[in-house]
Protein backbone atom coordinates (compact mmCIF):
# COMPACT_ATOMS: atom_id res chain seq x y z
CA UNK A 1 0.00 0.00 0.00
CA UNK A 2 1.64 3.58 -1.28
CA UNK A 3 0.31 6.50 -1.21
CA UNK A 4 2.71 9.43 -2.85
CA UNK A 5 2.38 13.12 -2.85
CA UNK A 6 4.33 14.07 -6.09
CA UNK A 7 5.17 17.93 -6.92
CA UNK A 8 5.84 16.90 -10.80
CA UNK A 9 4.02 15.80 -13.47
CA UNK A 10 3.82 12.48 -13.52
CA UNK A 11 2.69 9.75 -15.24
CA UNK A 12 -0.61 7.42 -14.24
CA UNK A 13 0.61 4.07 -16.81
CA UNK A 14 4.17 4.21 -16.14
CA UNK A 15 3.61 4.47 -12.09
CA UNK A 16 1.12 1.40 -12.15
CA UNK A 17 3.27 -0.48 -14.66
CA UNK A 18 6.53 0.24 -12.58
CA UNK A 19 3.93 -0.60 -9.55
CA UNK A 20 2.83 -3.43 -9.92
CA UNK A 21 6.01 -4.95 -11.80
CA UNK A 22 7.81 -4.82 -8.32
CA UNK A 23 4.59 -6.68 -6.34
CA UNK A 24 5.20 -9.75 -5.55
CA UNK A 25 1.64 -10.89 -6.68
CA UNK A 26 2.04 -12.57 -9.66
CA UNK A 27 -1.03 -15.02 -10.67
CA UNK A 28 -2.33 -13.48 -7.43
CA UNK A 29 -4.52 -10.54 -8.46
CA UNK A 30 -7.44 -11.29 -11.26
CA UNK A 31 -8.58 -7.59 -11.54
CA UNK A 32 -7.26 -3.84 -11.22
CA UNK A 33 -9.49 -1.38 -10.98
CA UNK A 34 -8.00 2.08 -11.51
CA UNK A 35 -8.90 6.20 -11.58
CA UNK A 36 -7.39 8.77 -13.29
CA UNK A 37 -8.30 12.18 -12.54
CA UNK A 38 -6.91 14.70 -14.98
CA UNK A 39 -7.36 18.47 -15.28
CA UNK A 40 -10.13 20.20 -17.43
CA UNK A 41 -9.22 22.79 -19.08
CA UNK A 42 -13.07 24.32 -18.12
CA UNK A 43 -15.19 24.10 -14.76
CA UNK A 44 -18.76 26.07 -14.11
CA UNK A 45 -18.61 27.39 -17.22
CA UNK A 46 -15.02 28.93 -17.48
CA UNK A 47 -12.23 28.29 -19.67
CA UNK A 48 -9.06 27.62 -17.28
CA UNK A 49 -5.69 27.85 -18.22
CA UNK A 50 -3.68 26.78 -14.82
CA UNK A 51 -4.33 25.51 -11.39
CA UNK A 52 -2.45 25.33 -8.29
CA UNK A 53 -3.11 22.24 -5.69
CA UNK A 54 -2.52 23.24 -2.03
CA UNK A 55 -2.46 20.91 0.51
CA UNK A 56 -1.83 20.09 4.23
CA UNK A 57 1.02 18.23 4.25
CA UNK A 58 1.52 15.57 7.07
CA UNK A 59 -2.31 15.79 7.74
CA UNK A 60 -2.96 14.35 3.72
CA UNK A 61 -1.18 11.45 4.51
CA UNK A 62 -2.61 11.23 7.57
CA UNK A 63 -5.89 10.99 6.64
CA UNK A 64 -5.30 9.16 3.48
CA UNK A 65 -3.69 6.11 5.37
CA UNK A 66 -6.68 6.25 7.51
CA UNK A 67 -8.99 5.99 4.36
CA UNK A 68 -6.69 3.37 2.71
CA UNK A 69 -6.80 1.21 6.45
CA UNK A 70 -10.88 1.74 6.61
CA UNK A 71 -10.76 0.25 2.75
CA UNK A 72 -8.58 -3.05 3.90
CA UNK A 73 -10.74 -3.49 7.12
CA UNK A 74 -13.80 -3.51 4.36
CA UNK A 75 -12.45 -5.87 1.19
CA UNK A 76 -9.92 -8.14 0.47
CA UNK A 77 -7.01 -5.92 -1.02
CA UNK A 78 -4.02 -7.15 -2.40
CA UNK A 79 -2.40 -4.07 -2.66
CA UNK A 80 -2.92 -0.06 -3.54
CA UNK A 81 -1.03 2.99 -4.91
CA UNK A 82 -2.21 6.50 -4.31
CA UNK A 83 -0.75 9.31 -6.72
CA UNK A 84 -1.67 12.84 -5.95
CA UNK A 85 -0.06 15.66 -7.48
CA UNK A 86 0.02 18.92 -5.95
CA UNK A 87 1.47 22.18 -6.83
CA UNK A 88 1.33 24.27 -10.45
CA UNK A 89 -0.95 21.95 -12.82
CA UNK A 90 -1.98 22.35 -16.51
CA UNK A 91 -4.79 21.45 -18.69
CA UNK A 92 -4.76 17.71 -19.73
CA UNK A 93 -2.29 16.87 -16.50
CA UNK A 94 -2.91 13.72 -14.15
CA UNK A 95 -4.19 15.47 -10.76
CA UNK A 96 -4.84 11.87 -8.74
CA UNK A 97 -4.69 8.37 -9.42
CA UNK A 98 -6.38 4.93 -7.48
CA UNK A 99 -5.27 1.68 -8.49
CA UNK A 100 -6.48 -1.52 -6.20
CA UNK A 101 -5.23 -5.04 -7.00
CA UNK A 102 -8.04 -7.87 -5.83
CA UNK A 103 -8.34 -11.86 -6.43
CA UNK A 104 -12.17 -10.87 -7.95
CA UNK A 105 -13.38 -7.54 -9.62
CA UNK A 106 -16.67 -6.33 -7.16
CA UNK A 107 -13.95 -5.67 -4.09
CA UNK A 108 -11.64 -4.19 -6.87
CA UNK A 109 -14.44 -1.87 -8.26
CA UNK A 110 -15.88 -0.83 -5.05
CA UNK A 111 -12.92 0.08 -2.95
CA UNK A 112 -11.28 1.91 -5.96
CA UNK A 113 -14.46 3.73 -5.63
CA UNK A 114 -14.58 4.06 -1.98
CA UNK A 115 -10.78 5.08 -1.78
CA UNK A 116 -11.78 7.83 -4.44
CA UNK A 117 -14.86 9.24 -2.50
CA UNK A 118 -13.32 9.21 0.55
CA UNK A 119 -10.02 11.13 -0.89
CA UNK A 120 -12.49 14.05 -1.89
CA UNK A 121 -14.32 13.91 1.00
CA UNK A 122 -11.54 14.16 3.45
CA UNK A 123 -8.13 14.49 2.11
CA UNK A 124 -6.99 18.49 2.86
CA UNK A 125 -6.37 19.31 -0.65
CA UNK A 126 -7.20 22.70 -2.48
CA UNK A 127 -7.50 24.11 -5.80
CA UNK A 128 -6.81 27.67 -6.82
CA UNK A 129 -7.96 27.80 -10.30
CA UNK A 130 -6.26 30.89 -12.86
CA UNK A 131 -8.93 31.15 -15.39
CA UNK A 132 -7.82 32.48 -18.92
CA UNK A 133 -9.57 35.54 -18.50
CA UNK A 134 -6.68 35.57 -15.65
CA UNK A 135 -9.05 35.77 -12.60
CA UNK A 136 -7.84 33.97 -9.99
CA UNK A 137 -10.76 31.77 -7.83
CA UNK A 138 -10.91 28.82 -5.40
CA UNK A 139 -12.67 25.31 -6.17
CA UNK A 140 -15.98 26.08 -3.28
CA UNK A 141 -16.40 22.31 -3.16
CA UNK A 142 -16.41 19.40 -4.72
CA UNK A 143 -19.15 17.72 -7.02
CA UNK A 144 -21.31 15.17 -5.27
CA UNK A 145 -20.48 12.54 -7.80
CA UNK B 1 1.87 26.83 23.40
CA UNK B 2 -0.24 25.89 20.54
CA UNK B 3 0.38 25.96 16.50
CA UNK B 4 -2.39 27.73 14.18
CA UNK B 5 -2.37 26.89 10.94
CA UNK B 6 -4.87 27.88 8.04
CA UNK B 7 -4.99 27.30 4.41
CA UNK B 8 -6.46 28.48 1.54
CA UNK B 9 -8.88 30.86 1.06
CA UNK B 10 -8.67 31.80 4.67
CA UNK B 11 -5.05 31.64 4.32
CA UNK B 12 -5.67 34.47 2.11
CA UNK B 13 -7.99 36.01 3.91
CA UNK B 14 -6.30 36.09 6.50
CA UNK B 15 -3.15 37.16 5.50
CA UNK B 16 -0.74 34.75 7.32
CA UNK B 17 -0.48 30.47 7.38
CA UNK B 18 0.51 30.16 11.10
CA UNK B 19 1.30 31.26 14.17
CA UNK B 20 1.74 30.27 17.63
CA UNK B 21 -0.05 31.11 20.78
CA UNK B 22 0.18 30.97 24.69
CA UNK B 23 -2.88 29.42 25.80
CA UNK B 24 -4.21 28.45 29.31
CA UNK B 25 -6.92 25.10 29.41
CA UNK B 26 -9.51 24.62 29.09
CA UNK B 27 -10.08 25.75 25.93
CA UNK B 28 -11.93 24.51 22.75
CA UNK B 29 -10.90 25.22 18.92
CA UNK B 30 -13.59 27.22 18.94
CA UNK B 31 -12.41 29.52 21.60
CA UNK B 32 -8.81 29.13 20.29
CA UNK B 33 -9.93 30.61 16.84
CA UNK B 34 -12.03 33.74 18.55
CA UNK B 35 -8.72 34.23 20.69
CA UNK B 36 -6.23 34.53 17.20
CA UNK B 37 -9.24 36.56 14.98
CA UNK B 38 -11.28 38.18 17.96
CA UNK B 39 -12.91 40.36 14.87
CA UNK B 40 -13.41 37.63 12.49
CA UNK B 41 -16.23 34.89 13.07
CA UNK B 42 -15.57 31.24 11.96
CA UNK B 43 -18.07 30.63 8.63
CA UNK B 44 -20.09 27.45 9.24
CA UNK B 45 -18.54 25.74 6.63
CA UNK B 46 -14.90 26.05 7.97
CA UNK B 47 -13.62 22.53 8.77
CA UNK B 48 -11.34 22.02 12.07
CA UNK B 49 -8.40 19.55 12.68
CA UNK B 50 -6.67 19.00 15.80
CA UNK B 51 -3.09 17.07 15.19
CA UNK B 52 -3.74 16.14 11.64
CA UNK B 53 -7.74 15.06 12.46
CA UNK B 54 -10.65 15.98 11.92
CA UNK B 55 -12.38 17.38 15.27
CA UNK B 56 -15.37 19.49 15.69
CA UNK B 57 -15.27 23.14 17.23
CA UNK B 58 -16.15 21.83 20.68
CA UNK B 59 -13.09 19.45 21.30
CA UNK B 60 -10.91 20.86 23.65
CA UNK B 61 -7.61 21.74 22.59
CA UNK B 62 -4.05 21.36 24.51
CA UNK B 63 -0.51 22.58 24.91
CA UNK B 64 1.51 21.33 22.16
CA UNK B 65 -1.12 21.08 20.14
CA UNK B 66 -1.35 21.83 16.39
CA UNK B 67 -4.85 23.50 15.37
CA UNK B 68 -5.50 23.88 11.98
CA UNK B 69 -8.66 25.69 9.98
CA UNK B 70 -9.77 25.56 6.24
CA UNK B 71 -12.18 25.84 3.82
CA UNK B 72 -14.30 22.39 2.33
CA UNK B 73 -11.22 20.41 0.26
CA UNK B 74 -11.50 20.05 -3.64
CA UNK B 75 -9.00 17.43 -4.27
CA UNK B 76 -9.02 14.87 -6.27
CA UNK C 1 -15.39 4.01 -29.59
CA UNK C 2 -12.89 0.86 -30.05
CA UNK C 3 -13.35 -2.69 -29.34
CA UNK C 4 -10.42 -5.09 -30.00
CA UNK C 5 -10.13 -8.83 -29.85
CA UNK C 6 -6.50 -9.97 -29.54
CA UNK C 7 -4.87 -13.47 -29.82
CA UNK C 8 -1.31 -12.72 -28.45
CA UNK C 9 -0.29 -11.43 -25.17
CA UNK C 10 -1.38 -7.07 -24.62
CA UNK C 11 0.11 -4.49 -22.23
CA UNK C 12 -2.71 -2.72 -21.03
CA UNK C 13 -1.16 -0.07 -20.03
CA UNK C 14 0.59 0.95 -22.88
CA UNK C 15 -2.58 0.11 -25.02
CA UNK C 16 -4.15 2.75 -22.57
CA UNK C 17 -1.80 5.15 -23.39
CA UNK C 18 -1.40 4.87 -26.86
CA UNK C 19 -5.07 4.53 -27.47
CA UNK C 20 -5.71 7.84 -24.97
CA UNK C 21 -2.62 9.83 -27.07
CA UNK C 22 -4.24 9.73 -30.15
CA UNK C 23 -7.83 11.21 -28.51
CA UNK C 24 -8.33 14.60 -29.42
CA UNK C 25 -9.91 14.96 -25.89
CA UNK C 26 -7.10 17.25 -24.16
CA UNK C 27 -8.26 18.89 -21.41
CA UNK C 28 -11.44 17.81 -21.91
CA UNK C 29 -11.94 14.55 -20.05
CA UNK C 30 -11.82 14.60 -16.50
CA UNK C 31 -11.95 11.04 -15.52
CA UNK C 32 -10.57 8.02 -16.91
CA UNK C 33 -12.07 4.94 -15.11
CA UNK C 34 -10.10 1.26 -16.11
CA UNK C 35 -10.72 -2.81 -14.95
CA UNK C 36 -8.00 -4.88 -16.40
CA UNK C 37 -8.80 -8.56 -15.90
CA UNK C 38 -6.06 -10.51 -15.04
CA UNK C 39 -5.23 -14.46 -14.90
CA UNK C 40 -4.79 -16.24 -11.89
CA UNK C 41 -3.30 -19.30 -10.93
CA UNK C 42 -5.68 -20.43 -9.46
CA UNK C 43 -9.42 -20.79 -9.92
CA UNK C 44 -12.12 -23.13 -7.82
CA UNK C 45 -9.55 -24.46 -5.15
CA UNK C 46 -7.53 -25.39 -7.77
CA UNK C 47 -3.79 -24.89 -9.04
CA UNK C 48 -4.34 -23.49 -13.11
CA UNK C 49 -0.98 -23.41 -15.26
CA UNK C 50 -2.25 -22.06 -18.65
CA UNK C 51 -5.86 -21.21 -20.33
CA UNK C 52 -7.64 -21.47 -23.56
CA UNK C 53 -9.79 -18.13 -24.61
CA UNK C 54 -12.67 -19.39 -27.09
CA UNK C 55 -14.62 -16.81 -28.98
CA UNK C 56 -17.44 -16.70 -31.12
CA UNK C 57 -16.08 -14.64 -33.61
CA UNK C 58 -18.61 -11.91 -34.74
CA UNK C 59 -20.91 -12.36 -32.39
CA UNK C 60 -18.38 -11.31 -29.99
CA UNK C 61 -17.78 -8.03 -31.70
CA UNK C 62 -21.50 -7.53 -32.36
CA UNK C 63 -22.42 -8.22 -28.73
CA UNK C 64 -19.86 -5.52 -27.07
CA UNK C 65 -20.64 -3.29 -29.68
CA UNK C 66 -24.46 -3.60 -28.54
CA UNK C 67 -23.13 -3.02 -25.00
CA UNK C 68 -21.25 0.10 -25.99
CA UNK C 69 -23.94 1.85 -27.34
CA UNK C 70 -26.19 1.32 -24.61
CA UNK C 71 -23.37 2.88 -21.95
CA UNK C 72 -23.02 6.08 -24.66
CA UNK C 73 -27.24 6.16 -23.99
CA UNK C 74 -27.21 6.28 -20.22
CA UNK C 75 -24.00 7.87 -19.38
CA UNK C 76 -21.87 11.09 -21.35
CA UNK C 77 -19.23 8.74 -22.07
CA UNK C 78 -16.11 10.78 -24.23
CA UNK C 79 -14.63 7.51 -25.39
CA UNK C 80 -14.01 4.02 -24.19
CA UNK C 81 -11.50 0.93 -24.82
CA UNK C 82 -12.25 -2.66 -24.78
CA UNK C 83 -9.79 -5.23 -25.51
CA UNK C 84 -10.51 -8.93 -25.20
CA UNK C 85 -7.78 -11.60 -25.25
CA UNK C 86 -8.79 -14.93 -27.19
CA UNK C 87 -6.14 -18.53 -27.83
CA UNK C 88 -4.13 -19.77 -25.21
CA UNK C 89 -2.98 -17.85 -22.19
CA UNK C 90 -0.66 -17.85 -18.73
CA UNK C 91 -1.26 -16.35 -14.99
CA UNK C 92 -0.64 -12.96 -14.69
CA UNK C 93 -1.54 -12.41 -18.60
CA UNK C 94 -4.13 -9.77 -18.47
CA UNK C 95 -7.26 -11.22 -20.21
CA UNK C 96 -9.96 -8.14 -20.61
CA UNK C 97 -9.08 -4.11 -20.41
CA UNK C 98 -12.22 -1.57 -20.34
CA UNK C 99 -11.46 1.80 -20.47
CA UNK C 100 -13.51 4.81 -20.17
CA UNK C 101 -13.21 8.46 -20.41
CA UNK C 102 -15.62 10.89 -19.19
CA UNK C 103 -15.85 14.86 -17.80
CA UNK C 104 -16.84 13.26 -14.82
CA UNK C 105 -15.78 10.62 -12.52
CA UNK C 106 -19.27 8.92 -11.43
CA UNK C 107 -19.87 8.79 -14.97
CA UNK C 108 -16.62 7.13 -15.78
CA UNK C 109 -16.71 4.92 -12.75
CA UNK C 110 -20.60 3.70 -13.75
CA UNK C 111 -19.91 3.14 -16.85
CA UNK C 112 -16.73 1.38 -16.90
CA UNK C 113 -18.43 -1.07 -13.97
CA UNK C 114 -21.91 -1.72 -16.32
CA UNK C 115 -19.46 -2.58 -19.56
CA UNK C 116 -17.31 -4.90 -17.48
CA UNK C 117 -20.35 -6.87 -15.84
CA UNK C 118 -22.35 -6.56 -19.26
CA UNK C 119 -18.86 -8.12 -20.75
CA UNK C 120 -18.86 -10.72 -18.51
CA UNK C 121 -22.75 -11.43 -18.87
CA UNK C 122 -22.88 -11.03 -22.80
CA UNK C 123 -19.75 -11.49 -24.93
CA UNK C 124 -19.23 -15.40 -26.08
CA UNK C 125 -16.29 -16.22 -24.64
CA UNK C 126 -15.64 -19.54 -23.02
CA UNK C 127 -12.54 -20.23 -20.68
CA UNK C 128 -10.79 -23.93 -20.87
CA UNK C 129 -8.29 -24.21 -17.60
CA UNK C 130 -5.61 -26.34 -17.54
CA UNK C 131 -5.04 -27.34 -14.19
CA UNK C 132 -1.71 -27.96 -13.05
CA UNK C 133 -2.54 -31.93 -12.34
CA UNK C 134 -3.11 -31.56 -16.53
CA UNK C 135 -6.82 -31.79 -16.00
CA UNK C 136 -8.35 -29.77 -18.80
CA UNK C 137 -12.01 -28.38 -17.55
CA UNK C 138 -14.28 -25.85 -18.52
CA UNK C 139 -15.28 -22.22 -16.58
CA UNK C 140 -19.15 -23.19 -15.82
CA UNK C 141 -19.88 -19.96 -14.94
CA UNK C 142 -18.67 -16.57 -14.08
CA UNK C 143 -19.03 -15.11 -10.51
CA UNK C 144 -22.17 -12.84 -10.49
CA UNK C 145 -19.75 -10.14 -8.54
CA UNK D 1 -30.41 -24.05 -45.74
CA UNK D 2 -29.42 -22.49 -42.60
CA UNK D 3 -25.52 -23.45 -40.51
CA UNK D 4 -25.45 -24.47 -37.26
CA UNK D 5 -22.71 -23.69 -34.99
CA UNK D 6 -21.89 -24.96 -31.61
CA UNK D 7 -19.18 -23.21 -28.96
CA UNK D 8 -16.75 -25.03 -25.93
CA UNK D 9 -17.94 -27.79 -23.83
CA UNK D 10 -20.74 -28.04 -26.48
CA UNK D 11 -18.90 -27.93 -29.45
CA UNK D 12 -16.93 -31.25 -27.92
CA UNK D 13 -19.72 -32.83 -26.60
CA UNK D 14 -20.98 -33.07 -30.01
CA UNK D 15 -17.53 -32.95 -31.59
CA UNK D 16 -18.22 -30.71 -34.54
CA UNK D 17 -17.98 -27.13 -34.60
CA UNK D 18 -20.58 -26.30 -37.65
CA UNK D 19 -22.86 -28.59 -39.94
CA UNK D 20 -25.57 -27.14 -42.43
CA UNK D 21 -28.85 -27.77 -42.52
CA UNK D 22 -32.00 -28.02 -45.53
CA UNK D 23 -35.19 -27.09 -43.51
CA UNK D 24 -38.33 -26.37 -44.30
CA UNK D 25 -40.33 -23.54 -42.44
CA UNK D 26 -41.79 -22.87 -39.92
CA UNK D 27 -39.34 -24.07 -37.36
CA UNK D 28 -37.91 -22.88 -34.07
CA UNK D 29 -34.72 -23.03 -32.53
CA UNK D 30 -35.39 -25.88 -30.29
CA UNK D 31 -36.61 -27.55 -33.73
CA UNK D 32 -33.51 -26.80 -35.35
CA UNK D 33 -31.74 -28.57 -32.31
CA UNK D 34 -33.58 -31.89 -32.27
CA UNK D 35 -33.75 -31.94 -35.87
CA UNK D 36 -29.74 -31.61 -35.65
CA UNK D 37 -28.90 -33.47 -32.69
CA UNK D 38 -32.31 -36.03 -32.56
CA UNK D 39 -31.20 -38.53 -29.41
CA UNK D 40 -29.79 -35.56 -27.10
CA UNK D 41 -31.96 -32.82 -25.33
CA UNK D 42 -30.53 -29.08 -25.06
CA UNK D 43 -29.84 -28.67 -21.44
CA UNK D 44 -31.94 -26.44 -19.90
CA UNK D 45 -28.63 -23.74 -19.31
CA UNK D 46 -27.56 -23.46 -23.17
CA UNK D 47 -27.68 -20.73 -24.77
CA UNK D 48 -29.10 -20.01 -28.33
CA UNK D 49 -28.43 -17.39 -31.13
CA UNK D 50 -29.21 -16.62 -34.25
CA UNK D 51 -27.41 -14.52 -36.76
CA UNK D 52 -25.29 -13.46 -33.68
CA UNK D 53 -27.94 -12.11 -31.94
CA UNK D 54 -29.31 -13.75 -28.58
CA UNK D 55 -32.83 -15.45 -28.47
CA UNK D 56 -35.21 -17.20 -27.36
CA UNK D 57 -35.17 -21.51 -28.54
CA UNK D 58 -39.19 -20.46 -29.43
CA UNK D 59 -37.24 -18.05 -31.72
CA UNK D 60 -38.59 -18.75 -35.31
CA UNK D 61 -35.57 -19.62 -37.88
CA UNK D 62 -35.62 -18.50 -41.69
CA UNK D 63 -33.70 -20.10 -44.51
CA UNK D 64 -30.04 -18.05 -44.55
CA UNK D 65 -30.00 -18.04 -40.89
CA UNK D 66 -27.11 -18.91 -38.57
CA UNK D 67 -28.04 -20.60 -35.54
CA UNK D 68 -25.85 -20.76 -32.68
CA UNK D 69 -25.54 -23.44 -29.33
CA UNK D 70 -23.87 -22.67 -26.56
CA UNK D 71 -22.76 -23.17 -22.75
CA UNK D 72 -23.22 -19.83 -20.44
CA UNK D 73 -20.15 -17.62 -21.22
CA UNK D 74 -17.20 -16.93 -19.18
CA UNK D 75 -15.10 -14.40 -20.57
CA UNK D 76 -13.71 -11.17 -18.51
Amino acid sequence: MTIKICDFLFEPFAEIQNYQNQLALGGKFGATSIFIGTMRDFNDGDDVQAMTLEHYDGMTQKQLAKIVTTAKAQWQLLDCLIVHRVGEIFPNEPIVLVAVWAAHRGEAFDACRYLMEELKANAPFWKLEQLVSNEKRWVSKNSLI
Amino acid sequence: MITLRYFASLKEALNRSSEQLNIVEPLTVLDVWQLANPDLLLAENMLTAVNMDYVPRTHFVHNGDEVAFFPPVTGG
